[in-house]
This record gives structure tokens, sequence and C-alpha cells, in this order.
């Protein structure tokens, strides 16, 4: 290889590779400490997802999934769910072009779609409360009230979050650090749909069947 | 409804002298410091230039200052226990009283685990970390004192424990049914279970911190293969902080959930089962032990190199073995059970995986070794600490592989061979390497050296103090000796347990000593000041700017070409001609901010009402927590800017002109 | 050096900065994933309900679904790919679907282990039924 | 053999304490099988672990930066060679102890019975606070606080808890298990000479935990049946009520017998804990243990 050629073209416009390019720009770096808090927060939904595997059985007599879980309710919750999801996803597009009044749009049917998934899982909850199947009851019961409600807890937390983005929004327009800030929601929301794959999959439709 | 809860006049347990007398000392102490910084008017300062910071210097700095102190408490603990088992033989029942002595135990497990060792290694990582990847600060400064200041929350709430109400008497791993409300209806575990929660709240921020700092944010050409080992090691740990936390957090919670709200996941009733509880405490607990031990192979891996003048041998290796620990530490927890009664299968499978980690751990051994050959080896206080952590920790490494054979283990379970073990590997390994990074980095840190002899003297003392106090451990547990006993019958243990004691005193000359280096080496400063930056002839960035760095740690980002760049930098600079003026440019740097402080007393009093079952107060902390972060996150100005003009007279003034 | 020699954020859609905003790709992206996550959630709650299906294969089918369609999510909604500025992201990502799988998996085989080896007897379970079912 | 000196050097610190009663002094074929284990991995390894320690001290010494004869060599940071070695010598080690540990869980899996041909004794063994009771479900008789024991003969033993976690423990007959309220953990042992053995609990269960000691009399098999004949004649008996006061939280309690015991008491006990709302789980120490 000609050295002459080979110093010339480093000098001109080779481009480091990606790991030494310097200090990444802040919108990769906070969306990348997001993203590993989402990864830890799995995590954290991992345990649950063990202990609930384990006491599933543990009904010390009371009810079982089979008897409680609703299919219908649950799958007007995880419609519910998906398609904020899918609203969350035109938001961020709306973002990313700054157009502000498609993003309150998009915010407003997700945020909609999300309490909605809320008011059905709390009516769940509410019915197998009044049927006397509390988290008191038995062991699968915990388990279950724990991993569920976390999930809707979560679902709380970022439709509060989106209220309070919309809140920046509004007073400080579409500054950078409020451009991260709603890319992070955007994960997080898809993140908790993720989730809710799982659980639906795990707890309602595996809990019945077979 | 009590306004405040289970919360009266009998939690203070003022019928107990020696709690009265240490919680009496502690406050006094407390009151005292408080008195002299009002006095002296440092309120202000102390506000302006370290409670609010987010420099990541000095929040390292409070973390360590933070373990220190704990270390003082930690270690009274532990003393009270020798002093017990030291005398309770025979018919005698020692000073303590089993509901004393059974919180002691707890809280020095709990404290040195938590608020001991980890502050220590996440304080080291905080200071070194951004120097030597050649940046100007951790990912998320603010965070990163927020994290801080839940940690020292969650201290707090141990300490009040102390004088308000009682400590958990279930031994630092709480296992249930023991910690259930049925068993221990106190709030000793609920001081356990919300101090743990809010720091480990802190700890898994630290955690998601670092790795972004480390993988997104390092120097220009700065590549994976040019990162100093102790990053590489920091990015190990903080990968386990982020995959083992939050599974605390939520057995943490399933088990708050037992006691809070009458939910069954490990009670006697309902079904619950108490083994999941001890399953997944494990599935934190055995990441854990190597979240303290990945920094110091880290730090020793810097601290032998540059001592020996060399180039760390097998960095290739040394990546490959960190990352190799990092995922097999997910694999072994059951070992810490093999008598739970699983199958063989089981129990085979996890011991064999738990003995895998002596391979890449003994390639770092052994690299260390090659490492030191052919090199010049400085006999320096922190490689003092090397070596003795090299001979020691290989002994607690074996006897931690000879409980990794199940049958072995069924006889030395819950022994004091077991407690011997891990004070070999803790003491021998963390502390040890604790001790060799706070000697290494102090000159960066304050601009001067640690005095050697004072150094040197601490160090024979812990190293002595700790074989005489550890060693009688093995023998007594194959004895059949178990933990935890707060008296014992057989008279043939006791003249080994006055042995311990007698090493724990030794040892506490050694931490005498450290008390003491520090006190003369800063009224001996001058003598020790480093104009240079580079007291050690070092090899990584963090030596390349002045020290104590400035708030920006490098005026112009460092341009990395190889591995320890600084080193082979200097090593050509000699020949060649001085380097070219540099060309500053401004740059902005993150504001300091009170977040992580308020939130922390927020976080301290909902704790406290949490534990105490104050519901309005309560809610109160949580909604002010609420408030303080809004208030934050709605602030208009993020940063502030340093003129290229300031930059240039700093570095001026610091003869920085070596940096590269 | 412009951002495109950087590693792209997660959830970022590769878009060089230089371009133009412009998002009716963009829809069709989140649409297509819509369309894909719908059908297989409809699959799941179908196999789930369905007679027609071999009942010990169904958990392993729905597990399958449920798989696919978080792969469908990961691609789709948050722009996962396996492009090399995003190695970052997907080598987290399999470090916490490790440690996911590991934590659970882990869990199941050694509870499952230790509660069969230590069921009460085969008369315990008569008084265990006695006691506890109605 | 490579393992005697270390195992010569431990037994001998043992011995010099005064002490017998530990794990390495053995006196049925679990524990000794135990300790064979325990000195052999301890070789195997000690051969690595010496040499490693010296290495340390030769080469730190050497290398010291005042020795002048020593060469240096800034450069040498990688040797392929080299490496292997570093690699393969633990890999090998650990293939060594792996195997032995891998082999060892299956041979003395607790739950494995003792190959003998004595017929086995099964003693049926709860952990209360702070004490145990042994019940012995072929002979209709239990005991508290001491364990009565033929030699030679395998013990079968069932546990479970009243309560908190515990472990079973006599050290000189080897491998030690859990006891779990609403579990039976199951243990195989055999002493192989009369005498005392010390026992224990060695998990720790509360304030009581330092006190939560037995003694197992190993006696010959005709002084056992002696044993279960005089028992037989003295004594309480064991029943839901009598269980229950014994239940209750007690401390340094002396060994004392049952004559007859409750049949299905064992299983009964090992419900309570799980049932909720019934009436035996009063047995469990709940109430009683709440201090204040
Ligand atoms: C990090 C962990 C750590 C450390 C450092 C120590 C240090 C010590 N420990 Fe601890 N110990 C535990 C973790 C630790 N321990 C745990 C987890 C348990 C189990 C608890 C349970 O049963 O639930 C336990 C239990 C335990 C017991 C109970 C044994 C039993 O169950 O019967 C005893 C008995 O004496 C004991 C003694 C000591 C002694 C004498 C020291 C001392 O020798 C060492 C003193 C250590 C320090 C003083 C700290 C380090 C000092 C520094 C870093 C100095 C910094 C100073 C400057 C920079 C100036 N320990
Ligand atoms: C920093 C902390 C730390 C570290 C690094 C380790 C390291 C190891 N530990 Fe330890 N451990 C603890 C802290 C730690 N441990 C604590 C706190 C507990 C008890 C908790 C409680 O119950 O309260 C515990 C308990 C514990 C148990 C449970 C015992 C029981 O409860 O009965 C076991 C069993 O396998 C074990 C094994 C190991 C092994 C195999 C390693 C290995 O990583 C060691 C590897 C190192 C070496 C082997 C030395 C160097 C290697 C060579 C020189 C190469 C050649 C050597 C060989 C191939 C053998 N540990
Ligand atoms: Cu209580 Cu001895
Ligand atoms: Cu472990």
């Amino acid at each position: 290889m000609n050295i002459a050629v080979a110093a010339d073209h480093f000098d001109a416009e080779s481009l480091p590779r990606a790991s030494e390019a310097g200090p990444a720009p802040k919108r990769v770096v906070v969306a990348y400490g997001f993203w590993i808090f989402l990864l830890s927060d799995i995590v954290m939904f991992s345990a649950l997802f063990a202990g609930y595997a384990v006491l599933m059985h543990a009904t010390a007599g009371g009810s079982t999934g089979a008897e409680l879980f609703n299919q219908v309710s649950v799958a007007m919750e995880t419609a519910c769910l998906l398609a904020s999801s899918y609203t969350c996803g035109l938001m961020s597009l709306a973002i990313n072009s700054q157009r502000r009044h498609a993003t309150y749009l998009g915010a407003v049917f997700t945020f909609a779609l999300g309490a909605a998934f809320l008011a059905l899982e709390i009516r769940e909850f509410a019915s197998m409360v009044a049927l006397g199947a509390t988290p008191e009851r038995s062991a699968f019961l915990s388990a279950f009230f724990t991993l569920v409600g976390c999930h809707g807890l979560h679902v709380g937390i970022g439709l509060l979050w989106l209220t309070i983005m919309m809140a920046q929004l509004a007073i400080q327009g579409f500054r950078p650090i409020v451009e991260r800030r709603l890319l992070c929601f955007s994960l997080f929301w898809h993140a908790l749909d993720i989730i809710w794959v799982g659980l639906f999959t795990v707890v309602y439709l595996m809990g019945v069947s077979s | 409804m009590n306004l405040l809860g289970k919360l009266d006049w009998s939690a203070i347990p003022f019928n107990q002298p020696i709690i009265m007398g240490a919680s009496g000392f502690m406050i006094l102490g407390v009151v005292f410091v408080l008195a002299l910084i009002t006095f002296k008017g440092y309120w202000p300062y102390l506000w302006r230039e370290w409670l609010t910071s987010v420099d990541h210097k000095r929040i390292g700095v409070m973390y360590c200052v933070l373990a220190l102190v704990m270390m003082l408490r930690g270690f009274a603990d532990a003393i009270m226990m020798r002093a017990q088992q030291a005398v309770a033989a025979g018919g005698a029942h020692g000073y303590l009283p089993p509901e004393h002595f059974d919180q002691i135990f707890s809280a020095h497990g709990t404290i040195m685990i938590f608020f001991m060792a980890m502050p220590f290694m996440i304080g080291l990582m905080n200071f070194a970390v951004p120097l030597q990847l050649g940046v100007r600060d951790v990912a998320f400064p603010t965070l990163n004192s927020v994290s801080l200041w839940l940690t020292a929350s969650g201290i707090l709430l141990v300490n009040i424990s102390l004088v308000v109400g009682e400590f958990a008497k279930t031994g630092w791993v709480a296992y249930p049914p023991l910690s259930e409300l049925q068993f221990s209806p106190g709030v000793g575990v609920d001081y356990y279970l919300w101090a743990l929660q809010i720091s480990g709240i802190g700890t898994l921020m630290t955690g998601i911190n670092f790795v972004a700092t480390i993988l997104k944010m390092r120097a220009p050409g700065m590549g994976y293969m040019r990162m100093p080992v102790f990053c590489w090691t920091a990015l190990a740990t903080n990968l386990l902080i982020v995959a083992a936390f939050p599974v605390l957090t939520a057995t943490f919670a399933m088990l708050l959930l037992d006691r809070y709200l009458g939910f069954h996941f490990f009670t006697l009733a309902g079904q619950g089962n108490q083994m999941m509880y001890v399953s997944l405490f494990w599935v934190w607990g055995h990441p854990e032990v190597y979240i303290l031990v990945l920094p110091a192979f880290g730090i020793f891996s810097e601290v032998i190199s540059t001592f020996s003048g060399k180039a760390l041998f097998g960095y290739r290796s040394m990546v490959a073995a960190t990352m190799a620990i990092c995922i097999l530490s997910f694999l072994v927890w059951l070992h810490h059970f093999f008598t739970m009664g699983a199958t063989a299968d089981v129990n085979g499978f996890f011991g064999v995986m738990t003995m895998i980690i002596a391979v890449p751990t003994g390639v770092k051994v052994f690299n260390w070794l090659f490492t030191m050959y052919g090199g010049r080896v400085r006999f320096t206080v922190p490689v003092l600490w090397s070596l003795g952590f090299m001979v020691t920790f290989v002994i607690g490494g074996m006897t931690g592989v000879l409980m990794a054979v199940p049958p072995a283990d069924f006889q030395v379970h819950n022994s004091l061979f077991l407690v011997a073990h891990f004070h070999n590997v803790i003491i021998g390994g963390v502390v040890f390497g604790a001790m060799a990074g706070y000697n290494y980095w102090f000159p960066k840190a304050f601009g001067f050296r640690l005095d050697e002899r004072w150094g040197r003297a601490s160090f024979w003392c812990w190293l002595i103090g700790f074989y005489i106090a550890f060693m009688p451990l093995y023998v007594l547990g194959l004895m059949g000796m178990t933990r935890r006993m707060q008296h014992y019958d057989n008279l043939s243990w006791q003249p080994w347990l006055v042995a311990a004691a007698v090493g724990a005193l030794v040892i506490l000359a050694g931490i005498v000593c450290q008390i003491v280096q520090l006190i003369v080496s800063i009224r001996t400063r001058e003598k020790h000041r480093d104009v240079t930056g580079d007291p050690w002839n070092g090899r990584t960035l963090e030596w390349s700017t002045a020290s104590p760095p400035p708030a920006w740690n490098f005026a112009v980002l460092p341009h990395v070409t190889e591995r320890d760049s600084y080193w082979s930098r200097k090593r050509s600079a000699k020949a060649n001609a001085p380097a070219t003026p540099r060309k500053y440019e401004p740059i902005e740097m993150p504001r300091n901010s009170p977040t992580g402080f308020i939130n922390a007393f927020f976080a301290v009093v909902t704790g406290f009402a949490l534990i105490w079952h104050i519901w309005w107060m309560a809610a109160l902390g949580v909604f002010g927590a609420l408030v303080t972060i809004l208030f934050f996150t709605f602030r208009q100005q993020e940063e502030v800017e340093i003129s290229a003009e300031q930059l240039a007279q700093f570095d001026r003034a610091h003869h920085t002109e070596v940096a590269i | 050096m412009t951002a495109t020699h950087y590693d792209r954020a997660p959830g970022d859609r590769s878009r060089p900065a230089e371009l133009p905003r412009e998002a009716s790709s963009g829809v069709l992206v989140y649409t297509i994933g819509l369309f894909l996550a719908a059908i297989l959630t409809a699959t799941s709650f179908w196999a789930a309900n369905t007679s027609l299906l071999w009942p010990p294969g169904v958990p392993l089918g729905l597990a399958a679904l449920a798989i696919t369609q978080i792969g469908i999510h990961l691609v789709f909604f948050l722009h996962i790919t396996s492009g090399p500025d995003s190695t970052n992201n997907v080598l987290a990502l399999a470090f916490g679907v490790l440690i996911v799988a590991l934590v659970i998996a882990g869990s199941l085989w050694i509870m499952t282990n230790l509660n069969e080896n230590m069921m009460p007897s085969s008369e315990l379970m008569n008084l265990h039924a006695t006691t506890n079912r109605h | 053999m490579r393992y005697i000196a270390p195992a010569l050097a431990l037994t001998s610190a043992a011995t010099l304490g005064g002490c017998s009663e530990g794990v390495l002094n053995p006196q049925g074929p679990i524990a000794l099988a135990e300790r064979q284990i325990l000195f052999n991995s301890l070789g195997i390894m000690l051969a690595i672990v010496i040499p490693t320690i010296l290495a340390t001290f030769g080469v730190a010494i050497w290398f010291r930066s005042s020795n002048r004869r020593a060469v240096y060599m800034p450069d040498f940071a990688y040797s392929g060679r080299l490496e292997l070695i570093v690699w393969s010598i633990p890999a090998m080690t650990v293939l060594l102890v792996g195997g032995v540990a891998w082999v060892g869980a299956h041979d003395l899996d607790p739950r494995k019975a003792i190959t003998s041909a004595v017929k086995p004794v099964t003693v049926q063994v709860v952990s209360l606070d702070w004490k145990w009771l042994f019940i012995y479900p072929d002979q209709g008789i239990a005991s508290v606080n001491r364990l009565t024991v033929p030699v030679g003969t395998p013990i079968s033993f069932e546990l479970t808890s009243s309560g908190v976690m515990n472990s079973f423990f006599v050290p000189q007959l080897g491998t030690q298990i859990y006891t779990m309220s609403g579990m039976v953990t199951h243990v195989q042992l055999q002493a192989d000479h009369p005498g005392t053995y010390p026992g224990l609990s060695a998990q720790f269960s509360g304030d009581g935990f330092a006190d939560m000691r037995f003694s197992v009399d190993a006696v010959p098999a005709d002084e056992f049946a002696g044993w279960v004949t005089a028992t037989r004649s003295t004594g309480p008996t064991l029943d839901a009520r009598t269980y229950a006061d014994l239940a209750k939280p007690s401390e340094r309690v002396s060994p004392f017998t049952y004559r007859a015991v409750a049949s299905d008491l064992f299983n009964r006990i090992v419900m309570s804990g799980t049932t909720p709302d019934e009436t035996s789980q009063s047995t469990c120490s709940q109430s009683q243990r709440a201090e204040q």
C-alpha cells in the first residue's frame, strides 16, 4: 500500500468510528441513558414475572385465574394500549418535524387511550375485589395484583409525565431539552406496551388456557 | 388514628445504656460538627461548593467521606460483636442481650455492604472515571447529585434507627418468615427495607449514569480497546448495578407489601413461598459482591501497572475476564442456599458455575503478576495495599471455591468459616482496593500526597490485624461454630475468639493510623504538595491535568491515539519540542443544583413517615419530592459558560502544558 | 464532524440530520407495526380460547407469538435496527434480554425443583386438598 | 498424597484448640466423605494458590525498583504463550474441582439413601422457637432437644419448621439442611460410633437462636430399643394441644420425652402454616412472638 495515499486519506475524509468520535451529542446520551433505565425496569418486571410464575398455582383454596379473568376486558385493554402506542409514534413524528398542533393531537389521543386502559384495569380490579379476590386472599392474588398493578402504575406515571410534557411544550416550545424528554417519553410508552405483551400472554392467556 | 402513627416515646430506648450512650455520642458529634460549621460561617461555602455541587469530583469525594463515616459506625459494631463473643462463653452471656446483638450484626452487615463498601467504590468511580475518559463530567451531572443524596438519605435513616426505634434483627439478608410482620412486628425491618429501597434507587441511577458515560462520553479517539482498565471494570460494575438492583427493589417491594398491606408473597399463610425470597435476594446478592470487588480489581490494575512502570500485562485478557465475571455472576446465585434441599443436578450445576468464576479471576491475578514481572516496582503505599490484596484475596477466593463444592458447603454453610471467607475477600479485596485507590488518587483530588510513613503503618496494622482477626474464624467454623451466636457453651472456642478480638483491635490501630495519616498530611501539605499534577508518573489521562483538576477537567479535550496515551505521550515528548500553544474555546458546564439535596430531605421524611406509619407525612414527603423535580425540570438555564480567557488563565497558572 | 459519525439514539429513526424533516414514511412504518401487532395479538387471543389446537402446545405457541410481537414493537415502534450506528443500543438490549432470561428461567428452575423436592408426602397432599379446596 | 499436609495442619489446629466436636472429627459415613471432599478440594487448590502467593512475593521483591540486577522490560505487556497458560492453569484446576463438585453433589445428595443392610430409622424433626422436637413415627414417641439414635443405622430425617427457617446440623454427622414451615426437607445421616454429639441450628432464627442446641446420643441398637421402651412408659403425650404448648417460644429447654405421639401430628404441623384461618395456625408462634 502506498503510504502517502494512506496518510492523505487519513488527513482528509477518514471518519473516525463512532466509538472514537468523542462525546456523543446530548440527544444520543440522554436517550441511551433512558434506554438503560428501561432495561433495568424490564429486569425489575422480570423479577415480578418470576414471582408470578412461581406463585401462579398458590391459590390457597381461593379463586384461580381461570375463574377470575375476563378475556373481553383484557382484549379491550390490549387494544387501547396498542392504539396508544401507535398514536404516541405519530406524536413523535410530529415532534421531529416540530409541528406543535399535531403533537398536541397525538398527545391527547395517547392520553385518552392510556386513561381508558387504566380505567378498564381499575374496573377489572374492582370487580375482582368485589368477588373477595383481594391480594390478601392468596399468594397467587398477591403476585397477580403486584405484577399487573405495577404495570398499571407505570401507565399512570406515564400519563402524568405526558401532561407535564405538554405543559412544558406549551411554555417553552420545542427546546432541545423538551424534545429529548419527549423522545424519552415515547421510549417509555412503547416499552410499557412491550411489557404488556408479556403480561397478557403470561397472566391472562396462559393462565386461562390449559 | 394517631397523628404520629406508631411513634411514641417508647421508641427511644431510654432503658438501654449502651444504645443511649452510643446515640448520645453520635448526636453530640453531629451537633458539634454542625455548630462548628455555623460558628465558622461555612454554611454558604458548603452549600454553594459542595451540597449543591454537580461536579463529579466533588460528588466522588463526598461519597468517600460518607463511606468513611459509615466505616466508623460499622467498625464500632464489629468491635462490639468481637468483644461480646470473646466473653460470652460457657455460662456467661456477655454484655449484649440477644435483641441488641441481633441488631448489631444486622446493622453491621447492612452498613458495611451498602453504606461503606459501595459508596466508597462509587465515590472512587465518580472521581476517576470521567477524568480517565478525558471528559468534563458524567452523562447526567444533576442525576449524579441526586444519587449521592439518596444514598445519604438511606444512611441517615439507618442511623436514626439507632436512636428512634430499632434496627432489623434478621441478619443483613432479612429472610422471611423471620422478617415478616408475624415474627418481626417492630419497625426494625421497615428501617432496613426503606433505607435500602431509597438508597437503592440512588445506586440504580448511578449505574445508569455511568453506563451512559462510559459508553457514550469518551475523549475523541478513545475506542473501547483504549479505555483504562479501571473504566472497563467500572463499566462492568455499573452494568451489574443496572441489572441486579431492580431485582432487589422488586424483592423488597414484595416484602414491603407483605408487611404493610397483608400480601402473601413470603408468608406462611396464603401459600406464600419463603424460598422465593431467598432465591430472588441472591439473584441480586451474588452480583452485588462483584459490584464491590470489580472496581477494586480496576484500581489494582492501575496501581500495579503505574508503579511497575509498565503497561498492564494482557490488557485484552483483563477486559475479557472482567466481562466474563460480569455475565457469570448471574449464573451462580444458588450457591448461597445449597442446603435448602434442591436436587443434586441443581446444586451441582450452580456449584460448577460458581467455580468457573475462579478462572477469569485467576487470569487477573496472574496478569498482575506478569505486570510486575520485568517492571520497576516502587513500593509506595498503594502498591503495598495491592500486594497485600494479591496474597490475601487468593486465600479468600480459594475458600470461596471450597464452599462452591456442595458437599463441603453442607458442612460449613452459615458457619464462621463462611464469615471468614467473605471478610477475607471483602477486606482483602474491596477494603484494600479502596485504600489503594484512596492513597493513589488523593493527590489528584487535593493537590498533595498522603504521608507515606503513616500510610505504611496503617497498612501493616490492617494486614496483620486482618490475619489475626479472621484466620481463627476459619478454624472455628470447622470446629462447628455457626455465625450470629450471641453466646456459646463450648469453652474451647473461646481462645480463638479472643484472638479474633485482638485482631480487630490491631485493625483499629490501623484505622487510627489512617486518621493520623490524614491529619498529618493535611498539616504538612506544603511539603507533600504536587504541582505537576502527575506525582506517580501516571499513565492515564487523569494525571495529565492539574491537581486538583479544574471544574472542567480539561480545557481542551485530549485526543487519544493509543492505550495509556498519556504515558506514551510523555515518553515521546521528552525527545520532541514543547507542544504548540493551545487554542481555547469557551465551554459550557452544568449549573449547580440543590435538587439532589432537597429531594433527599423529602426522601428521609417519606421513609421515616412510612416506617412509623405516619401516612400524612409520607404523602407530604412524596409530594415535596415531586414538586422539587418539577421545579428542576422547568428551570430555564442548565449551564454556565466558561470563557476561553478563563480556561487559558487557569492553564497558565497551573503549567498544564504537558497535557495532550 | 457531523452527527452521522455518532451512534444513533434509541428510538430515533435513522435520519441523517441534514435531510429535511419529513414524516410520511414514518407514518407508514408505524402503521405497518400497528397492523402486524394487531394481527399477532388477535392470534394470541384466538389461540388461547379455541379448542381447535392441541392444548399442550398452546402455551408454546403463545410464547412464540409474544416474542414475535415484542420483536415487531422493537423494530417498528422503537426503530431498533442492525445498523452499525445502533450497535450499542442492540448490545444493551441483548444484555437486558439475557438477564431477564436468566432471572426468569433460573428462578423457575430452582423453585420448581425445590417445590417438587419438598412436597409433603402424598397423604399430606390429600390433607392439604381437604383443608384447602372447597 | 498432597492433601495430607493441609489435612494434618488443620486437624492439629483443631485439636490444639481442644476441639473434637467439629466437622474435622466425623463420626459417620456422610461427615467422613464430606471431610475427605473438603480436604481433596483444598489440596487441589493449594497446589496452585501457594505457588501463586510465593510468586507474588518473589516477583515483587525481585523487581523492586532498587534492584539493579533485575531487567526492566517496559514493553513486556503481551505474550500469547503466557496468555494461554494464564487461562489454562485456573481452567484445569476448576475442571478438577468442578468434577469433584458435580460428582460430590450427586454422591452426597442429602436425600440419597445410605447403603446399609440395616433398616433405616425414620425421625421427623420440627424446629420450634427455640428448641428441637424429634418425632419417631414408627416408635410412636417423641423427644425434645435430645436425639437418640442407634449406631450403625441410617437415620432418615424428615424435617419441617413450626415457623421461621432453621437449619438442622450435627457437625460430626455431616450435611445440614434447612427446616421450613409448610415444607418437608430430607436428609439421611448415620452415626458409626457411640457417643454424644452436639447439634445446633445453623440458620439464624431470632432472639433465642444461640440456645437452639441439642445433643445426639448415638447408642448401640439394643440400647436404643431399651430407650424406646423406657420412653414409652413415662412422660406426657404429644397431641395437638400439648404441641401448642410446646410451640410457645422458650429458651434453654432441658431435654425431655413424650410417651406417645398423635399419629399424623407431623403432617398437621407441616400443613398448619399454610392454611389460612385455621385453628391449627395458632400453633405457630404467631402472636406469642410479637414482642411488646
Ligand atoms: C464490606 C463489608 C464488611 C466489612 C468491611 C466488615 C468488616 C469487619 N467485620 Fe463484618 N460482616 C459483614 C461485612 C463486612 N464486615 C457482613 C455482610 C456480615 C454478616 C452480617 C449478618 O450476619 O447478617 C458481617 C458479620 C460480621 C460479624 C458477625 C459474625 C457472626 O455472624 O457471628 C463479625 C464479628 O465480629 C464481623 C466482624 C468484622 C470486623 C472485626 C471487621 C473489621 O475488621 C474491619 C473493619 C472495617 C472497616 C473499618 C471498614 C473499612 C475501612 C475503610 C475503608 C477505611 C477508610 C478510612 C480512610 C480512607 C481514612 N463481621
Ligand atoms: C467482595 C465480595 C466477595 C467476593 C469477591 C466473593 C468471591 C467468591 N465467593 Fe463469596 N461471599 C461473599 C462475598 C464475596 N465472595 C459474601 C458476602 C458471602 C456471604 C453472604 C452471607 O451469607 O451473609 C459469600 C458467600 C459465598 C458462598 C456461600 C457459602 C454459604 O453460604 O454456605 C460461596 C459458595 O460458593 C461463595 C463462593 C465464592 C467464590 C467461588 C468466589 C470467587 O469469585 C473467588 C474467585 C477467586 C479466586 C479463586 C482466587 C484467585 C484465583 C486464582 C489464584 C486462580 C487459581 C485458583 C483456583 C482455580 C481455585 N461465597
Ligand atoms: Cu440465653 Cu444462654
Ligand atoms: Cu455469592
